[in-house]
């Protein structure tokens, strides 16, 4: 049974990492960034390691995304302010 | 380099490394397998400082000199960060403008805030007994923070977030760990020993000797990090502006 | 004693954190004065273990000394090259800090201690990196070492060459790091162990009589990728160049002086602990790769060096140069080969830390490091010159310096056809040098003209707010005592004996050397200095015989500033390692 | 079963170079550098799983009483992933003073290092 389960968050983890590798626009890239932060700390979990998932589910899923998210909304913010000087 | 160039370059790089990755893998232990003698060892080793979990007892007692390492990461990532988000010559910061939030999302942050706050210090205080501690509750803790941004604006977030306060317990953390590791050396153990305190009574919060202590300084450090990093990311997406005309 | 290890990555770690405490209110100078006693009272602290080296220091963090054989701590191992790089790598910091003394301009708004706080934590790191004797913790310095020198390569956040080349470097190291990290996990499973020795011996029992196998060919792999990234050899070079011309140049000194050093010295380290053994990498096959790689290195950074005009730039690639020699000598696995190489690593961080410092002097005063702009421009500043000059010939060996002695030793050591490679590269990047020396400073020659494909070094901005009209004191002073100090390694009596018996002690198991000038020796490095200056002559007087050929051209196209082009490369030497080393494991 | 969470690990990591190599906007880059290193979190906690063990937290648990998977990969796990939210937000910090200073995110178009 734990061995099926972790079959299938392996198998979530890659399909996640490819999606978000073969996302190229970034502010939808940093969503799939978010849920692969998820797969992997429910891996964890059934790995054993509640410590880890638990720093993933924070860092992973939440602060990694966010700094992206501000970053990419920083970058528009110029190029909406540049358009203007135009 | 052309496009197609370095397509062929990763095909053969990309493949090379995969052949001799996929060859290590056949060759590891099985899955699941029930050798880990440094593991077994750091288990008796935290049990017989009354630590709960082990965890704890490897970030904060065995292996403790690499959190320092790690904080210190952290420490001067955020100095980093700072230099290199600092206002330039051709900038200067700009009023936001208060923004209109949705009465429910507004709802749902200020009812949120306390709770993520109390979780994340929650988590912090019980790092030595159950799974988390200063990481990961001070993650919690400084973006629960952030919840003010989205609840009220950033107006109000800056008000609860001075940050000449935060570099400080910033650097306050980061050198209260390092002062624990010299107090070991100077009551003639060594750097980082965890024989200062008593280990207490296994399963409580104090047990540990010097863990909680250690424990609390990373929380302190993680949690003021994460709000540093996160106002200069906030900072340069909301309030600095280039310069007309440059 | 050895108790005092840890002091060395904490001690400046403490003054970093004073400094940004307090920085807000803090007056400049008081900063700065903070951070050059905070590291100078480190070098102290470092020197005082060098010398109480013998025997080797080792100490377990924590108290966890091994019960039984065994233990569940971090251990310190502070043998003489461990503490030799720390006193290396803190002086050189010391030195650094002394040259921005009131230099630096534009301290961040609110943040004067950012600057020193940064170095001094740079320093700790280092330090940290050169002690560890744990294969996870000296991964935990290695990514500190980096990120710092990240920040401090974009310092300059206006400038765009700045902050392409600062995300150039921090992309590709990072990506080594997690190359080097999966490395020591697959080397975890094997063995179950992190500390380097008790690695080591895991894999000698795993193999047992077979020698070995795939696995540990992986993580071999893996972990050299990490450090050869760190230690710039072809083809994970490229970031190099791109991050050291733009660093500021005190930055510079640090980077190019002794933090890719380590990267040599960590190869030196993991191979001579970890996979020496009978279960590790055979040495008939780490040769190979590290004379194959290094011999390609030396080439291509001595070729790249030439054709440059960016005066950092043409620096860098010296360094590259000079890493590739570095690593030829410690891939022959002879006592004589590391003992020649250590001479050289002091000898070399001497001359390129003082060669960039005046450089730095140039930009300051000109707000430009091309070569062809500032002909003749230089021609008042007439102690940079010499010093100048001093530093390219050092760089090609001319005795008595330190360079000279550690490049003839090693040259004994590697014998053969790659003597003329040591002759030859160095000639080469010391030519280099003094063609600068002589159009820059002297005005020698005429204007040459300029070519489509590279970088010029023409619209910098000086580092100092506004161009200087004087030189300050102590930018001469720094320079000038660095020569001094690769003089001191040269000459200095019993001072190579001391440095060889340290290493072999930790290397080579207290192998005899004698280590001393030879008429051989002498002959060869005098050979590569008149080179050197016959080269820079002919480039000088008949610019065109020596203008970029077109086998060339291809060359510098690889060098395009390209992320993904590097990351490939970086792909591709992983294979070639791989490749190299081989043979090894299959004949086991 | 045997080998599978090491190939993931292995997969994971050759998928996040391919996306460093290919990837037209360095936020994007960024991102794929974390890809990269979610891999090595994959192979420790791999390596150091046990069959039918539990977590190596003994608030509730008797010692003794059933195995515990290996603690030492999991301190380790914990500190690289610190690591790597710092370095990602220091790399973000550079790719926003890239994209001030050059006008773009394309790796393409930054050509001012090159020869």
């Amino acid at each position: 049974m734990a061995d099926a389960v972790i079959v299938v968050a392996l198998l979530l983890v890659a399909a996640s990492a490819t999606a978000a590798v073969a996302q190229r626009e970034p502010a939808r890239q940093a969503l799939v960034l978010s849920v692969l932060g998820v797969v992997l700390a429910v891996l964890f979990t059934v790995l054993q390691a509640p410590d880890v998932g638990l720093s993933q589910l924070a860092v992973g899923s939440a602060l990694t995304p966010l700094l992206i998210m501000l970053s990419v909304r920083k970058v528009r913010r110029q190029a909406r302010a540049k358009d203007r000087a135009r | 380099m052309s496009q197609r160039l370095r397509l062929w370059l990763l095909a053969v790089g990309g493949a090379g490394v995969a052949a001799l990755l996929v060859a290590a893998c056949l060759d590891l232990p099985a899955f699941g397998g029930r050798r880990h003698p440094y593991g077994e060892r750091a288990v008796a080793a935290s049990l017989a400082r009354h630590t709960a979990n082990t965890i704890a007892s490897l970030n904060f007692d065995q292996r403790a000199y690499d959190t320092l390492g790690e904080i210190s990461i952290l420490f001067a990532a955020v100095l980093g960060c700072l230099v290199l988000l600092r206002e330039a010559r051709d900038e200067h910061r700009a009023q936001p403008q208060p923004a209109e939030v949705a009465l429910p999302v507004r709802r749902y942050a200020l009812i949120a805030l306390p709770v993520a706050l109390l979780t994340g210090l929650y988590v912090i205080a019980h790092g030595q007994l159950s799974p988390g501690g200063g990481f990961q509750g001070g993650v919690v803790a400084a973006t629960a923070l952030h919840l003010l941004y989205l609840g009220a604006d950033y107006r109000a977030l800056e008000r609860v977030r001075p940050l000449g306060v935060f570099d400080v317990c910033d650097a306050l953390a980061v050198s209260a760990y390092a002062v624990l590791g010299l107090a070991g050396l100077l009551a003639g153990t060594a750097f980082l020993a965890n024989t200062l305190l008593p280990y207490g009574t296994f399963n409580t919060l104090s047990s540990g000797g010097t863990v909680p202590l250690l424990n609390a300084a990373v929380g302190m450090e993680v949690a003021s990090a994460v709000v540093l990093l996160l106002a200069g990311f906030l900072d340069q997406a909301v309030e600095i502006e280039e310069e007309r005309g440059s | 004693m050895h108790h005092l290890l840890p002091l060395l990555f904490a001690v400046p770690l403490l003054g970093a954190a004073l400094l940004v405490a307090t920085g807000r209110r803090l007056p400049r100078a008081v900063a700065e004065t903070t951070g050059c006693a905070v590291s100078g009272a480190t070098a102290a602290l470092a020197l005082v273990l060098l010398l109480n080296s013998a025997p080797p220091l080792v100490e377990w963090v924590g108290g966890w000394r091994p019960v039984d054989g065994e233990s569940v701590g971090i251990v310190l191992v502070g043998d003489g090259p461990a503490l030799g790089m720390a006193a290396l790598d803190s002086l050189l910091t010391l030195s650094a800090l002394v040259y921005s003394w009131r230099y630096f301009d534009e301290p961040p708004r609110g943040h004067a201690g950012s600057y020193p706080a940064l170095m001094l934590v740079f320093q700790g790191a280092m330090c940290g990196f050169a002690l560890a004797g744990d294969l996870f913790n000296a991964f935990v310095f290695f990514e500190l070492m980096s990120v710092v020198a990240y920040a401090l390569t974009g310092y300059r956040i206006d400038e765009p060459k700045a902050v392409q080349g600062a995300l150039t470097f921090g992309v590709v190291n990072s990506l080594g790091a997690y190359a080097m990290l999966m490395g020591i996990g697959l080397l975890y499973a094997r063995t179950g162990e992190l500390a380097m020795t008790k690695i080591g011996r895991g894999l000698d029992d795993a193999a047992g009589q077979g020698g070995p196998d795939a696995l540990v060919l992986a993580a071999f792999v893996l972990v050299m990728t990490g450090l050869l990234v760190k230690a710039a050899a072809v083809p994970f070079h490229f970031w190099l160049p791109d991050a050291h011309a733009v660093a500021p140049t005190p930055v510079c000194m640090l980077l190019s002086g002794v933090m890719v050093e380590l990267g040599a010295y960590g190869v030196w380290r993991v191979y001579g602990t970890v996979f020496a053994g009978p279960g590790g990498i055979p040495a008939a096959d780490l040769t190979r790769a590290l004379v194959t790689l290094g011999v390609l290195t030396a080439a291509i950074g001595a070729v790249m060096c030439w054709y440059q005009r960016h005066i950092k730039r043409l620096l860098a690639y010296s360094t590259v140069a000079h890493t590739g020699l570095f690593l030829v000598g410690l891939g022959v696995l002879t006592p004589e080969g590391d003992d020649g190489i250590a001479l050289y690593l002091l000898g070399h961080a001497g001359v390129k830390a003082a060669l960039f410092a005046c450089t730095g002097a140039l930009l300051d005063r000109f707000g430009s490091v091309d070569e062809q702009a500032l002909h003749g421009r230089a021609r008042g500043m007439r102690a940079f010159g010499v010093m100048f000059a001093i530093g390219g010939l050092a760089l090609a060996g001319l005795p008595p310096f330190g360079t000279a002695l550690g490049k003839a030793i090693t040259e004994e050591a590697v014998g053969g056809p790659l003597t003329l490679v040591y002759v030859l590269a160095s000639a080469v990047t010391a030519g280099a040098v003094l063609r600068v020396t002589a159009r820059v400073f002297l005005g020698l020659g005429p204007r040459p003209e300029d070519a489509a494909y590279e970088t010029s070094g023409s619209d910098e901005r000086p580092e100092t707010g506004r161009r200087l009209s004087r030189i300050p004191d102590s930018m001469t002073a720094v320079p000038a005592v660095l020569l001094a100090a690769a003089f001191a390694v040269g000459v200095a009596p019993g001072l190579a004996a001391v440095v060889a018996r340290s290493v072999n002690e930790a290397g080579s198991g207290g192998a005899h050397t004698s280590v001393h000038w030879t008429p051989h020796g002498i002959l060869l490095g005098l050979v590569s200095t008149l080179l050197a200056v016959g080269l820079a002559a002919l480039a000088v007087t008949r610019p065109r015989r020596l203008a970029t050929p077109d086998w060339a051209l291809p060359l510098r196209r690889l060098q395009s500033g390209h992320v993904g082009d590097y990351v490939a490369w970086l792909l591709v030497g992983a294979t070639v390692l791989g490749a190299l080393t081989l043979p090894g494991v299959l004949g086991g | 079963m045997h080998v599978l969470p090491y190939l993931v690990a292995a997969y994971v990591f050759l998928t996040g170079c391919y996306g460093l190599a290919t990837s037209r906007n360095l936020i994007h880059t960024v991102g794929c550098l974390a890809v990269c290193q979610s891999s090595t979190y994959v192979l420790l906690l791999a390596v150091g799983y046990r069959d039918g063990a539990t977590a190596p937290v003994f608030s509730d648990l008797a010692p003794g009483s059933r195995p515990v998977v290996d603690p030492i990969v999991q301190a380790l796990t914990l500190t690289d992933i610190v690591v790597g939210a710092t370095v990602t937000a220091l790399l973000l910090a550079l790719v926003l003073q890239i994209a001030k200073r050059h006008g773009t995110l394309d790796p393409d178009e930054l050509r001012e290092l090159r020869g």
